[in-house]
C-alpha cells in the first residue's frame, strides 16, 4: 500500500527523502562498483517487468479476490540488495509521477517502505540466510514466503508510523496499526506464495540465473552491514520518537503540525494571518466572530486556539472559497481559449 | 441463419488514445472459407482480428459469428468457436509444459481430465508434436512453439480459425509445413500475414485494408493481380508472382540493380512493379 | 489495480501529451521539478483542518492546463483514480473526530469532516501537480533535470531503461495475458499456481531480452558508462521568472488565507 | 594482408548447455562483398553473427577482422570496425530519443559532441530519418524502428555491415525500401534472413548453415538452384524463382492443391521441387 502526499507532513516526507536518497545515493555507487555493466540494462528491464506482472491479477485462493505481484522481494533475489533498492525505486518514481500513485513527496517514504525492507532486511536476513548456499526449491519456497511477510509487515508498520506522525489523519496509532497489519499479513503471504512459485519457476527453467545473484560477492552480506545499522538506528528512532508521540495522544486530536516540527513556524503565520483577518474583519464584517462552539472550547493548547480562531472565520472562508475556484476555473478557461485560438501552438 | 458464418457489419474501432484503428468494415465470410487478410503495417489488420473473438469491443458496429451476434452473454461459446492464434507463439505459451499449455482450454471449458487427455492429444497429433507434451515450451524452437500454439486452439474444436502472421520468423520448411497444416483444416480459417506467398497458397480470398477501411475484397489472384490497389496499400505482388530472376531479370520490381549473374533465359513477362 | 489494456494506453497517452509545443513545455524541465515540488511542500504544510486557504493552490494546476493544452478530462480522471486510498484513511477522521468545529443551522461539522475534506483538496492537488509536470515535461526529461540537480548517473540510467521497456513489456504482458483470457471463458482471473509460470515466463522474455539488449550496447562500444548527449536546454530568464514569480504566489498564499481575505471583504462590504 | 577482410577459421562454439550450435566454420569475405547466410531455425546463423563482433568466444577456432585478430584487446577496435543490427529494434532502441540512440555509438568512441552530431545527421540521412530525431522509439513505426536501428550502427562508421533477419515483420513496401538502403551501401554486408527473395536482390554470395556447419558457400543462384542442398538444409527456392502460380499453377512444390483460380496461362516452367 502506498503512503500518500494527501496524508504526510513535509516534515515526515521531507525526512524519509532524505533517507531514501541517500540509500540511492549509497547503492548506485555500490552498483557503479560492481563493475558488472550487464545490470545497466537489466535493472531497468526488471523494472519494466514489475510494472507488466502487475497488470496480470490472479484469484486469490479461497477469497475470491485478486491480487498481482509486489515485486521487491523478487527483485532483491534476482538482483542482489542494491542493484533491487535503485529498481524498486524507480518503479516507485514511475508510479508517483505517471500515476500519481503515492504522490512525489511521500516518494521517500514509499521507498524506504517497499524498498528498503525487501532488499536491506528481508533478503539478506532471511531469505539468504534460509536458503544458504545451495539453492533447493523447497527451501527456496519457504524463504520466500517469510521474507516476504516480514517485508511486508516492516512496510505496512512504516505506512502506520508516517501517517500517524504527519497527523493529517487522525486515525489513532493502535487502530490504524490494527487495521494494516492483519491485511498485509495476508498480502505479505500471498506476496510470497507468488514470490516462491515465481521464483521456482525460474530454477527450473534457468537456475543459473538464481545461482549468480546467491554466489555473488560485492552485493552480498558484509557490505550492507554497516548500511543496515544506519537504517536500523533510524528506524528505531522515527519509529519510537513518533509512536511516543502517538501514544501521548491516544486520540490524535489535540496533535498538530505544530507539535511534531518542533517549530514556530505554522502556528507564527497562522498567527499573523489572524491578526491580519482581526483587523480586517473588524473594520469590514457584519458577522463577527460567527458560529464560535463553545462547549469544548476549554483547551489551552496553543493549537486548538488557533483552531479556534480558524472557525471564528470560516463564513468567509465558504464564500472566499467559492469565489477562488470560480476564479481559477475563469483564468484557466481564459487562458486555454487564448491557446487554443492560437494554432500553431496547438499540436 | 448460415452455419459458422463470420459476419462484420460497419465495424469501427477507435483505441482510447483516439487512434481510429477501423473504419466501417465490413463482409461476410462463410463456413470453410479461407480468407487472407492484408495490409502494410498499422493497417489494422491485428486490430479486426481481436474484435473477432470479443477481446476488444467495437466502438460502433456489430459482429455475428454463427447465429450469435457478439455480446456479453454469447462472448464464452464466440470465444470457443473462434480460435485464435497470435502472432508471437511465446505470448501463448506460459504453462510449464506443453501438455498443460494445451490441456488449459478444455479443462477451462469443464471437461474432464479424460477427455482434456483424449483433446490434447488429437491437438498435439494434428500438429505433429506428440513427443514433445513434456517438454517446457522455452525449450522449443521457433517452428515447434507455432505448432504447439496451434495446438493449444484446436484442443478446445474451434470452428473458425484465426491466425495473426503465423508464418513470421519461420524458416522455409517449418513455414511450408505450416502451411500444409493449415490446408488439411476444413475449419474457416482467417489469415493476416505479411508473407503474401502464403496468402496466395492458402487463401482463395482475400481482403485488403489500408488505414483502417476495406479497399478490396474478392479472389486472392484478382487481387493481386491488381497493381494500382497493391501500390496504394503499400503492398507488393507476391514473390512467385513477380517474375522469376532466372526467366525476367531485368524485370525485378523497383530495384534498378544489374542482374548479379547472367540470366539464363530471358522470356519477356510482364509483371513490372 | 491497474486494468489490463487501459493503464497501458493512458500512460501512452500522457506520455504523447509532453510532446506537444507550448511555451510551459519548452521550458527547462529543472524549473518545473523545483516549482512542482515546491507547489507540494506548501500544500502538505497546512494543518489538518484548513480548507479554505489551500483553494487558491488550485490555480497552478488550471493556468497550467491551460497553456499547456491539456485535456481538462484526461487529467480529472487520473486523478479521480488515485483518490480513493487517502480518502479511505481520511474516512476514519470523522469516526475518530468528532469535537465540533462548526455549526450551519442545527447541523454540528465535525473537525473530522473537515479534515477529511483537507485530504481530499490535499489529494487533488498533489496528484494533479504531478501528472501535470509529466505531461509538460515528460518523463527523459525529469530524469535529465533531476541528474543536473545531482541525482546519481546510475539511478538516471535505470530510470530511462525502466522508461524505455515499460512499453515493450507491457504491451508483451498484455498480449500474454489476453491469450490466457480468450481460454478461460469468462473465469475471473486466474489460479495462483498458473500465475506462478506465467509470470515465470514473462521473466524468462524479460531475461533474455536484457541480455539481448546488453548485446546491442556492446556492440556500440558500450563500456560501463553511459554518455548523455548535449542538450539545449538552459536555465534562463524565462525559467527565474516562471519558478519565481510560481514560488513566491505559493508562500504568499501559504502565508496568507486568500479567501478567508476575500471572504472577509465580501461579507464586510455587503451590508 | 587485404583491407576489411572477415576471416573465419575452424569456428566451434559449444554453448553452456552443451548445444554444438557452430562445428568447424571456415570462410573469407572480401571488402564490398554482400553475403547471406541462410539456414533453417537452429541452424547457428545468429550464433556465428555474435562471434563476428566478439559477443560470443568461440569454444575454439580464430577470427581475423581486417588486420586483427580477434580477442580482448582488439576488441573495441573490431567492435568498431563491425556494425550489428539486430533482429529486434526494439532490443537496439535503447535510449529516450532517437538523437540518443543515434549518438550512443560516438560517444562511447569519445568524440565530441560537435563530432558526433555531424555523425549523427550523417548517419541520419543515409536512412532517411532526419525528421525522426527527437521522438522517442517507442513511437516510431516497424520500418521507421528498423532504419533508425541501422543509423545508429551506420553513426559509427562501421567498414563491415552485419543484419540478422532485417526484413521480420515488415510490410511489403517497407521491406522494398530496406533493401534499397542496403543496396546503396558499399559496405560489406553479411545479412542472415529467411526471406531468400531479400538475399537473392542483395546478396552475390550465399553461405548456407545446416546444424553448425557450412554446407554450401557460393555464388547465390547457384546455391538456390542446386534442389538438393536446399532439401538436406531445411530450404527452398525463393519464391521469385518458384515460378508464378499464374503462368505455372500446378507446379507449386510440395502442396497438392487444385489452383484455386481458373490459371490465367499455362507456360510450363520446370522448377520442380
Ligand atoms: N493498443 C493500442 N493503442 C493505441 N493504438 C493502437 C493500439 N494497437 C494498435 N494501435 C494502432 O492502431 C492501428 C492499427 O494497428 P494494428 O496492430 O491493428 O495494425 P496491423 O495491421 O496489425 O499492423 P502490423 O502489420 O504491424 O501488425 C495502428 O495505427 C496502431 O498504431
Ligand atoms: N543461449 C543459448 N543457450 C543454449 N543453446 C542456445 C542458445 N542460443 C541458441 N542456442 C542453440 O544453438 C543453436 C543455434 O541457434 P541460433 O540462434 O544460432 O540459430 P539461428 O540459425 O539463428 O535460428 P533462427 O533462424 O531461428 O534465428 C540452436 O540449436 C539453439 O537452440
Ligand atoms: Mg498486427
Ligand atoms: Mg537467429
Amino acid at each position: 500500500m502506498h503512503m500518500a502526499d494527501a496524508l504526510v507532513s513535509p516534515a515526515v516526507g521531507g525526512a524519509f527523502w532524505a533517507v531514501a536518497a541517500g540509500t540511492i545515493a549509497y547503492c548506485s555507487s555500490r552498483v557503479r562498483k560492481d563493475l558488472d555493466d550487464r545490470k545497466v540494462p537489466l535493472m531497468g528491464v526488471l523494472g519494466a517487468f514489475v510494472f507488466a506482472a502487475q497488470m496480470i491479477n490472479f484469484t486469490i485462493p479461497a477469497t475470491g479476490s485478486s491480487g498481482h505481484l509486489g515485486g521487491g522481494l523478487l527483485l532483491a533475489i534476482l538482483l542482489g540488495p542494491a542493484a533491487a533498492y535503485l529498481t524498486i525505486a524507480s518503479v516507485l518514481m514511475v508510479q508517483a509521477l505517471f500515476f500519481a500513485d503515492g504522490g512525489l513527496l511521500a516518494l521517500g517514504c514509499n521507498m524506504f517502505n517497499l524498498g528498503v525492507f525487501p532488499a536491506f532486511i528481508a533478503y539478506p536476513f532471511i531469505y539468504k540466510k534460509l536458503v544458504g548456499r545451495e539453492p533447493r526449491q523447497a527451501r527456496m519456497v519457504t524463504a520466500s514466503i517469510i521474507a516476504a511477510v516480514v517485508a511486508l509487515q516492516f512496510g505496512s508498520l512504516g505506512v502506520v508510523l508516517q501517517t500517524v506522525a504527519s497527523g493529517v489523519s487522525v486515525l489513532p496509532f493502535n487502530a490504524f496499526l490494527l487495521l494494516m497489519q492483519p491485511i498485509h499479513l495476508g498480502i505479505g503471504v500471498v506476496e510470497g506464495v507468488v514470490t516462491a512459485l515465481v521464483v521456482s519457476f525460474i530454477y527450473q527453467a534457468r537456475p543459473d540465473i538464481l545461482e549468480n545473484v546467491l554466489q555473488e560477492k560485492p552485493l552480498g552480506n558484509m557490505p550492507t552491514k554497516s548500511l543496515l545499522a544506519v537504517f536500523l538506528i533510524a528506524t528505531v528512532l522515527i519509529g519510537g520518537v513518533l509512536s511516543w508521540f502517538a501514544s501521548e495522544n491516544p486520540d490524535g486530536l489535540e496533535w498538530s503540525i505544530a507539535k511534531i516540527t518542533g517549530s514556530a513556524e505554522l502556528p507564527e503565520t497562522e498567527y499573523m494571518e489572524h491578526t491580519k483577518l482581526a483587523n480586517l474583519q473588524e473594520k469590514t464584517s457584519i458577522l463577527p466572530g460567527y458560529a464560535l462552539p463553545e462547549e469544548n472550547g476549554h483547551s489551552q493548547d496553543a493549537a486548538r486556539t488557533a483552531t479556534d480562531k480558524r472557525v471564528g472565520t470560516s463564513l468567509s472562508g465558504i464564500i472566499g472559497g467559492t469565489l477562488t475556484l470560480v476564479i481559477c476555473t475563469v483564468i484557466g478557461v481564459l487562458l486555454k481559449r487564448r491557446n487554443s485560438a492560437n494554432p500553431q501552438q496547438a499540436k | 441463419m448460415s452455419h459458422h458464418i463470420v459476419h462484420v457489419k460497419n465495424l469501427q474501432h477507435t483505441y482510447p488514445d483516439k487512434t481510429v484503428a477501423l473504419r466501417d468494415v465490413s463482409f461476410l465470410i462463410h463456413h470453410g472459407e479461407s480468407v487472407g487478410i492484408i495490409g502494410a503495417n498499422g493497417a489494422g489488420k491485428s486490430t479486426l482480428l481481436l474484435h473477432l473473438n470479443g477481446y476488444l469491443s467495437a466502438t460502433s458496429g456489430e459482429i455475428i459469428i454463427g447465429d450469435d451476434q457478439l455480446s456479453k452473454e454469447t462472448l464464452p461459446e464466440i470465444r470457443r468457436t473462434v480460435g485464435m492464434v497470435f502472432q508471437d507463439p511465446e505470448d501463448q505459451l506460459f504453462m510449464p509444459t506443453v501438455y498443460d499449455d494445451v490441456a488449459f482450454g478444455p479443462l477451462n471449458l469443464g471437461l474432464s481430465a479424460d477427455e482434456t487427455e483424449t483433446r490434447v492429444m488429437e491437438a498435439l497429433q494434428r500438429v505433429g508434436a506428440v513427443e514433445l507434451r513434456d517438454k517446457p515450451p522455452y525449450h522449443l524452437s521457433g517452428g515447434e512453439k507455432k505448432r504447439v500454439a496451434i495446438a493449444t486452439v484446436l484442443s478446445m474444436l474451434p470452428e473458425i480459425l484465426v491466425l495473426d502472421e503465423p508464418t513470421n520468423g519461420l524458416d522455409p520448411q517449418a513455414r511450408r509445413q505450416l502451411i500444409a497444416l493449415l490446408q488439411a483444416f476444413h475449419h474457416t480459417r482467417i489469415v493476416t500475414s505479411h508473407d503474401l506467398d502464403m496468402i496466395l497458397e492458402l487463401c482463395e480470398r482475400t481482403i485488403v485494408l489500408h488505414e483502417g477501411k476495406i479497399m478490396a475484397d474478392g479472389p486472392t489472384l484478382d487481387i493481386f493481380n491488381n497493381e494500382e490497389l497493391l501500390k496504394t496499400c503499400r503492398l507488393e505482388k507476391p514473390f512467385a508472382m513477380q517474375g522469376c530472376p532466372v526467366c525476367s531479370p531485368d524485370k525485378r520490381p523497383l530495384v534498378s540493380q544489374p542482374p548479379l549473374v547472367p540470366p539464363h533465359s530471358s522470356k519477356p513477362h510482364d509483371h513490372e512493379h | 489495480m491497474l486494468a489490463i489494456d487501459g493503464s497501458f494506453l493512458d500512460f501512452k497517452q500522457l506520455d504523447l501529451l509532453a510532446l506537444r509545443q507550448t511555451p510551459v513545455h519548452r521550458l527547462d524541465p529543472r524549473a518545473k521539478v523545483l516549482t512542482t515540488l515546491c507547489f507540494i511542500i506548501c500544500v502538505v504544510s497546512f494543518d489538518r483542518y484548513q480548507i479554505s486557504a489551500m483553494l487558491p493552490f488550485l490555480i497552478y494546476p488550471a493556468v497550467l492546463m491551460a497553456v499547456g493544452d491539456l485535456p481538462f478530462g484526461y487529467i480529472m480522471r487520473k486523478i479521480v483514480i488515485v483518490i480513493p486510498f487517502a480518502l479511505m484513511i481520511g474516512l476514519f477522521n470523522p469516526i475518530f473526530d468528532r469535537q465540533v468545529l462548526m455549526q450551519i443551522g442545527s447541523l454540528d461539522i465535525w473537525g473530522g469532516w473537515i479534515s477529511c475534506i483537507s485530504i481530499l483538496i490535499r489529494a487533488i492537488l498533489t496528484a494533479s501537480a504531478a501528472i501535470i509536470l509529466v505531461a509538460i515535461t515528460g518523463f527523459p526529461a525529469i530524469c535529465e533535470a533531476l541528474e543536473k540537480l545531482k541525482m546519481p548517473q546510475t539511478f538516471a540510467v535505470q530510470l530511462l531503461f525502466l522508461y524505455r521497456y515499460i512499453f515493450v513489456l507491457t504491451d508483451e504482458g498484455v498480449r500474454t495475458a489476453r491469450a490466457r483470457q480468450l481460454r478461460t471463458f469468462g473465469k475471473r482471473g486466474l489460479g495462483i499456481r498458473h500465475f506462478g509460470s506465467l509470470v515465470g515466463h514473462l521473466l524468462l522474455r524479460t531475461w533474455e531480452r536484457a541480455e539481448r539488449i546488453h548485446m546491442a550496447m556492446l556492440a556500440r562500444g558500450f563500456a560501463g558508462e553511459i554518455h548523455s548527449t548535449r542538450r539545449q536546454s538552459h536555465f534562463g530568464r524565462t525559467e527565474l521568472l516562471f519558478m519565481g514569480g510560481w514560488i513566491s504566489l505559493f508562500i504568499l498564499l501559504r502565508l496568507y488565507n486568500a479567501p478567508q481575505l476575500l471572504g472577509g471583504l465580501f461579507t464586510g462590504t455587503m451590508p
